[in-house]
């Protein structure tokens, strides 16, 4: 152990902390660029520079091991002296683009600037030319002259993503950064490599010049894109809605939590949310009349669903209806669709999970193969664990009337089935309902479409496949008339006559909390924000209460 | 097929569609010599809510002169005015009132939306939870004038504009119109 | 002077009010002898030196602006024809009434400029005229020296300036007040007649 | 008795005189206001180009006012609301019979006498007919069941009522001095000189009660600034509830009140249709030469010097009008009972002691 003053402050640190972390420790900070805490350390920018006693010159606060009774001042007029200089020897080179830059109100450079620089530029010689915006990958896109050469991105595609697509060439102050002849920045994790950019120099292609960043509010939320549950934050463009055709979800960046995605997050997540503002949204519960839909509002629609499934119950038996719930769903939706169909109405097939698609790779880093965020949630909820359905039981039961109503939420059968099967087992039924955010095969073919919100709409939880419990917020308003799941839910309950008294979704989850053992214990305000890791003995799976009768699946 | 019954089309309706009102030289020349008349007699309500009162103020004072378009004789009821000019900032408890005045002047009436706050609630169009986005909200808007306040010429501008409305406008017509409505 | 000092005690001569009401009819009469006595001899064809009224008859005559008056606004032009405008959005950030709508695009063939406005409305209806969007534009490239005062419509669409209607507009120098080399106004006759 | 025709004829003649004149009247109040505040007034109302100093403006007022919705309440007295604005109107203008504008013009063998009615109790009547004029407006401020018109015709009430008795008292010093209440004897009176040169108008032997009844008629008239009744910007007074013609009646009523002031000031006080050193058979100056001429050009130059005087107390009612701000309404009160009142009564005091010590 070391102890070290910092800016008069002590602190007892580990040996081999570096005097960066440990100010971080503190709560001190200390201007970086190439310092990042997920990466090496170069100390190649010299931003960080602060002044330790009894060393004759300044050092570098990243890369100075703090050792025992070392005192470290970072705002003496030296160290502030230094700052601006580094900051005249960065803009020496760096254009003074920020109106057009993408980076702008988010640079470190900018920033900086505005806190230490202000200085009048003494620079006579012209700006260094470089290549302005050159896409070097799908998704990023390079401005060379912005670039402060701290080489994060670089070390970021060597030591995380062990690609090492990129490096520095050339030298003096014609160093240039740029990928590998012949090489593309399009691995999976290309996208981290705006957000470490503390400069404009990477932007994102995707984002690129849809709307200005200060425009943008800030939501804690979960990817949906993976069983992983990446922590992110929704940017989302609440106020300017003529910005971006409209698009209320501007981007996606990942949020750090130490246990499961650190700095990261995947480009397939991160871009990944097209779905929330898209054409597809089912915006209206709609019934469909022959070829006309009919659009009901959610009591006419809730009131018809109720009638249909109890009409089928009664008639043909409780076997008659299945449900299939989604592990795209949170706890909160399969908690309260399993109280609902498994308990409250008594019906025997309730399925969870169809049969992956097509399997896709998942790779070592963060993102899995299976592509939904609550398939664990589902399994610990006692819904079918990994023994999934198989799609063709479902047609097949459905062909051959055994079922006679469906209720699919969420699942695009269509992707897997061709469509002539499809129509085959569902002009058997007597009644297809689907629910969901975005129409889909299904829904096209549903007697009653029930919109449901997207992750970015409503609260609730997902369940990890590591058995994390991590919240996620509501960002923006549902579209149209668009509900939560729960809450759809708990309006059928309504119309089939039983009241649930239920009003957030911190409700359900309090209930759920109460009832299922591996949930014990939480609640919204204990997750927080870096989630809740249940214990390992939960995952045992307990059955399903009701399953007296014996399952089509 | 059920059968629609036929609406009852009064005379007024009839002469209306067929457009025989128009193309009389009698109705022609007694309708413009009414425009005239009342174009050059539009006496506007006394009431300024804001800023923009000032500036009408201004309007009707010896550099611009409002009174020269025979729109100086400001009434402090009503009933006796043509116009109603709403300049300033519309609160949603003055929105109730200017209804009310709006609803006792007598026809033909026009208003007109002076600034940016009557218009649509100017700077508080956004966060001004106590302002009334826009005058034509509750009362119909014959001519916008913009400007934070709006200069003495906007102003002029925009009666002449209204000018201009009356006498394109036909008041056979519009009693007509509104007796085809009744 | 003391404020609390409020009523001051009238003299008798005071409270008579002739006094006050001969004064002021004294003024008022002043004003209108030598103003009706302008208007007469002008309506009899002489050539007077003082005006009978301070009025300026405005759809005919117009008040010069003084430069400072934010009028309009007008997007410049760069030699080509084409926006100055590069789409940074700061006059739509720090506009009040948010009444600037700016739509971004990317400008492939250009290899200095890559960011223009795909679309920039303003809806003068909700302008305030406060000009911050001048102050604000990195670019030069709004203004609002127009000196274009009659932008009222008879709806609230009518309001709506899109990116080519603004780029059209000249400055009017015109309509603003010239200055002599000393720095005073020139100013301008104002005309005036009774009729 | 003359024949009805030449009646007819005079009433005619008074009545377009007065009429015309109320509507000039308000585009007289218009421009002469601009003129006063430098501006230039209505001037845009044109007629196939021609502007004429905006002298179509009150043509075109008329005609918007006919054009406009006659509103009224709905729990207005519908006979007494449409009524009240006539008979203001009427009162306004039946004042005017007595009003002599002129001696006599003898046409042939026809003698006719150049007033309306050849009253010999003139004054009273008049008094008369001003304590009618109230009611045009209390009747139409009460059947518009509306608070503030209420208010406005109970303040049109006691001021009237106040200013009437005043009215009554300052003329009483004239009276004194006149010996007669028959206002053509009253004018003829004034036809006399003091010196041989100074004609004996009224304002030279009762300057006091000129005063006082200028201010009072003023007050009469209900006009800033004796417009508590009105008050524009407080309660808008009793006619708040009229609109179009209605409107246009009392407005009108106004104008033809401010003639009739101007009348009787000018017939009590400044001669009437006297012009001074104008005989029957023409003019007889103090210096001793002489200008004949035919009786019809005395009559008309008596007419005409008649109107004059009333153009130029228009002019000071204007002016007044438009200089002064008003006064409040206990302020009015004030004036009327505790000032005017009493230095009324002295003035009859002090001409009855003149008179005797002149006697």
């Amino acid at each position: 152990m070391a102890e070290i003053t910092i800016d008069g402050l002590r602190l007892e640190v580990e040996r081999g902390t570096t005097v960066i972390q440990a100010a971080d420790q503190l709560g001190i900070e200390i201007p970086r660029y190439c310092y990042h805490p997920g990466l090496s350390i170069v100390g190649q920018c010299r931003i960080c520079l602060v002044e330790i006693e009894r060393m004759p010159k300044l050092q570098v606060a990243c890369h100075t091991p703090a050792t025992d009774g070392m005192v470290v001042h970072t705002n003496s007029d030296k160290v502030l002296e230094a700052r601006r200089a580094v900051l005249e020897f960065l803009l020496v080179n760096h254009p003074l683009d920020c109106p057009v830059c993408d980076q702008a109100g988010e640079c470190w450079l900018q920033n900086y600037y505005m806190q230490h620089g202000q200085h009048d530029s003494q620079v006579v010689v012209d700006k260094v030319k470089k290549h302005k915006a050159q896409p070097i990958g799908p998704n990023v896109m390079l401005d060379s002259e912005r670039c402060i050469l701290c080489t994060r991105c670089v070390r970021f595609c060597d030591e995380v993503t062990a690609t090492h697509e990129l490096g520095i060439f050339n030298r003096g102050d014609h160093s240039e950064l740029a990928p590998y002849p012949g090489v593309e920045l399009a691995n999976n994790y290309s996208g981290n490599t705006v957000d470490i950019c503390p400069v404009g120099a990477l932007t994102d292609r995707d984002f690129r010049f849809k709307t200005r960043v200060w425009y943008l509010n800030e939501t804690p939320s979960i990817c949906p894109g993976c069983s992983t549950g990446c922590n992110i934050v929704i940017h989302h463009n609440d106020e300017r809605t003529y910005k971006a055709d409209g698009a209320r979800v501007a981007r996606l960046k990942p949020r750090y939590n130490a246990e499961v995605n650190q700095w990261w997050m995947c480009d397939t997540g991160r871009y990944g949310f097209d779905f929330v503002d898209a054409e597809s949204r089912l915006l209206r519960p709609r019934k469909r009349l022959g070829s006309e839909l009919e659009i009901l509002s959610w009591r006419k629609a809730m009131q018809a669903v109720a009638m249909a499934i109890s009409e089928t119950v009664r008639k043909y038996g409780p076997d008659s209806v299945a449900v299939v719930l989604s592990p795209q769903m949170a706890n909160e939706d399969l908690f309260l669709g399993r109280e609902l169909f498994s308990n409250l109405i008594g019906l025997a097939n309730l399925a969870f999970e169809v049969p992956k698609l097509e399997p896709e790779e998942g790779d070592a880093l963060l993102m899995t193969a299976d592509r939904n965020p609550n398939s664990k949630g589902g399994w610990l909820l006692g819904l079918p664990h990994h023994h999934e359905v198989s799609l063709a039981t479902l047609l097949q039961v459905a062909r051959e009337k055994e079922v006679r109503g469906l209720y699919i939420c969420h699942h695009d059968l269509g992707q897997a089935v061709a469509d002539k099967e499809l129509e085959a087992a569902f002009s058997q039924l007597d009644f297809l309902i689907f629910q969901g955010s975005n129409s889909n095969m299904v829904s096209e073919k549903a007697d009653y479409v029930l919109p449901s919100t997207t992750f970015a709409e409503r609260d609730g939880t997902f369940t990890s496949h590591a058995g994390r419990v991590q919240r996620f917020c509501q960002a923006v308003a549902p579209l149209g008339d668009s509900k939560p799941d729960w809450l759809i839910f708990k309006s059928l309950a309504k119309a089939l006559g039983h009241a649930m008294p239920y009003f957030e979704a911190e409700d359900v989850f309090a209930a759920l909390a109460d009832e299922e053992a591996a949930f014990a214990g939480l609640d919204y305000g204990s997750i927080g924000e870096s989630g809740a890791q249940l214990s390992p003995g939960a995952e045992t799976k307990t059955p399903a209460k009701t399953k007296e009768r014996e399952s089509f699946f | 097929m059920p059968q629609t019954k036929q609406p009852f089309v009064g005379k007024e309706k009839r002469f209306l569609e067929e457009g025989k009102y128009g193309d009389n030289l009698f109705i022609t020349s007694i309708d413009s010599l009414f425009s005239w008349a009342r174009l050059s007699s539009l006496w506007p309500m006394t009431f300024g809510l804001a800023c923009c009162a000032i500036e009408m103020m201004a309007t009707a004072a010896a550099r611009y002169d409002l009174d020269r378009f025979g729109a100086g004789v400001m009434r402090p009821s009503p009933r006796q005015t043509d116009v109603m000019i709403v300049a300033g900032t519309v609160t949603m408890k003055m929105a109730d009132r200017i209804k009310r005045l709006y609803d006792q002047m007598p026809e033909p009436k026009y208003v007109l939306s002076m600034g940016s706050c009557a218009t649509c609630g100017g700077p508080y169009w956004k966060h001004g939870y106590h302002v009334l986005k826009g005058v034509d909200l509750i009362v119909p808007v014959d001519v916008y004038v913009t400007g934070c306040p709006p200069r003495p010429e906007a102003l002029i501008d925009g009666i002449l504009k209204i000018q201009e409305k009356v006498r394109k406008e036909s008041l056979i017509k519009r009693k007509l119109q509104e007796r085809a409505n009744v | 002077m003391n404020v609390h000092d409020k009523h001051k005690p009238l003299t008798w001569w005071e409270k008579t009010y002739l006094p006050g009401v001969l004064a002021g009819l004294w003024l008022t009469t002043r004003h209108f002898v030598r103003n009706m006595f302008a208007h007469t001899l002008r309506a009899l064809g002489m050539d007077v030196k003082w005006l009978g009224s301070v009025t300026i008859q405005y759809p005919e005559f117009i008040r010069p602006l003084f430069p400072r008056l934010r009028t309009h606004h007008r997007l410049t032009k760069r030699d080509d024809g084409s926006p100055r405008c590069v789409a940074c959005m700061m006059c739509e950030t720090v506009c009040p009434a948010k009444c600037i709508y700016i739509i971004a695009e990317e400008k492939p063939d250009a290899p200095d400029i890559e960011k223009i406005p795909k679309s920039f409305d303003i809806d003068l209806g909700l302008c305030i005229f406060c000009g911050y969007c001048v102050e604000a534009c990195p670019e030069d490239a709004i203004r609002m020296d127009t000196g274009i005062l009659e932008i009222s419509s008879y709806g609230r669409k009518g309001m709506m300036r899109d990116m080519q209607t603004m780029l059209a507009l000249e400055p009017k120098s015109k309509r603003y007040v010239e200055f002599d080399d000393e720095g005073d106004v020139v100013s301008e006759p104002f005309v005036e007649d009774l009729d | 008795m003359e024949a009805i025709g030449i009646v007819l004829i005079k009433l005619a003649f008074v009545l377009v005189f007065v009429l015309s004149f109320g509507g000039i009247l308000t585009w007289v109040e218009r421009k002469q206001s601009a003129i006063m505040q430098d501006r230039i007034g209505a001037n845009r109302a044109s007629i196939l180009g021609l502007r004429v100093i905006g002298l179509f403006h009150p043509l075109a007022d008329a005609i918007k006012m006919f054009l406009k919705e006659s509103f009224r309440p709905a729990n207005a007295e519908k006979f007494i609301f449409t009524l009240a604005p006539a008979i203001s109107v009427f009162f306004a203008l039946v004042g005017f019979a007595v009003i002599p504008f002129g001696d006599k013009l003898v046409l042939g063998d026809t003698v006719v006498n150049l007033q309306l009615a050849p009253l010999n109790v003139g004054i009273l009547y008049l008094f008369a007919v001003a304590g009618m004029a109230v009611y045009g407006v209390v009747l139409g401020a009460w059947a518009s069941r509306n608070n503030y018109a209420l208010l406005g015709g109970l303040r049109a009430a006691a001021q009237m009522i106040s200013y009437e008795i005043a009215l009554g008292v300052t003329i009483f010093g004239s009276i004194m001095v006149y010996q007669t209440v028959d206002l053509q004897e009253i004018v003829r009176w004034q036809g006399a000189y003091f010196w041989g040169w100074l004609p004996a108008w009224g304002v030279i032997l009762q300057p006091l009660g000129f005063l006082l009844f200028l201010t009072v008629g003023i007050a009469e008239t209900k006009r800033v600034p004796f417009d508590p009744p009105e008050g524009e910007s407080e309660i808008i007074g009793y006619f708040l509830e009229y609109s179009g013609m209605g409107f246009g009646m009392y407005f009108l009523t106004d104008f033809i009140e401010t003639v009739m002031i101007a009348a009787i000031t000018v017939t009590l006080f400044f001669g009437g249709w006297q012009v001074p050193y104008l005989a029957p058979d023409g003019f007889h100056f103090p210096w001793g030469s002489e200008l004949l001429c035919a009786q019809w050009v005395v009559a008309l130059l008596q007419v005409l010097g008649f109107t004059l005087k009333i153009m130029f107390f228009l002019w000071l009612q204007m002016a007044i009008r438009w200089t002064l701000p008003r006064f409040r309404y206990d302020q009015v009160m004030r004036l009327g009972w505790k000032y005017i009142l009493p230095i009324s009564l002295a003035n009859i005091v002090l001409t009855g002691a003149a008179i005797l010590l002149i006697k």
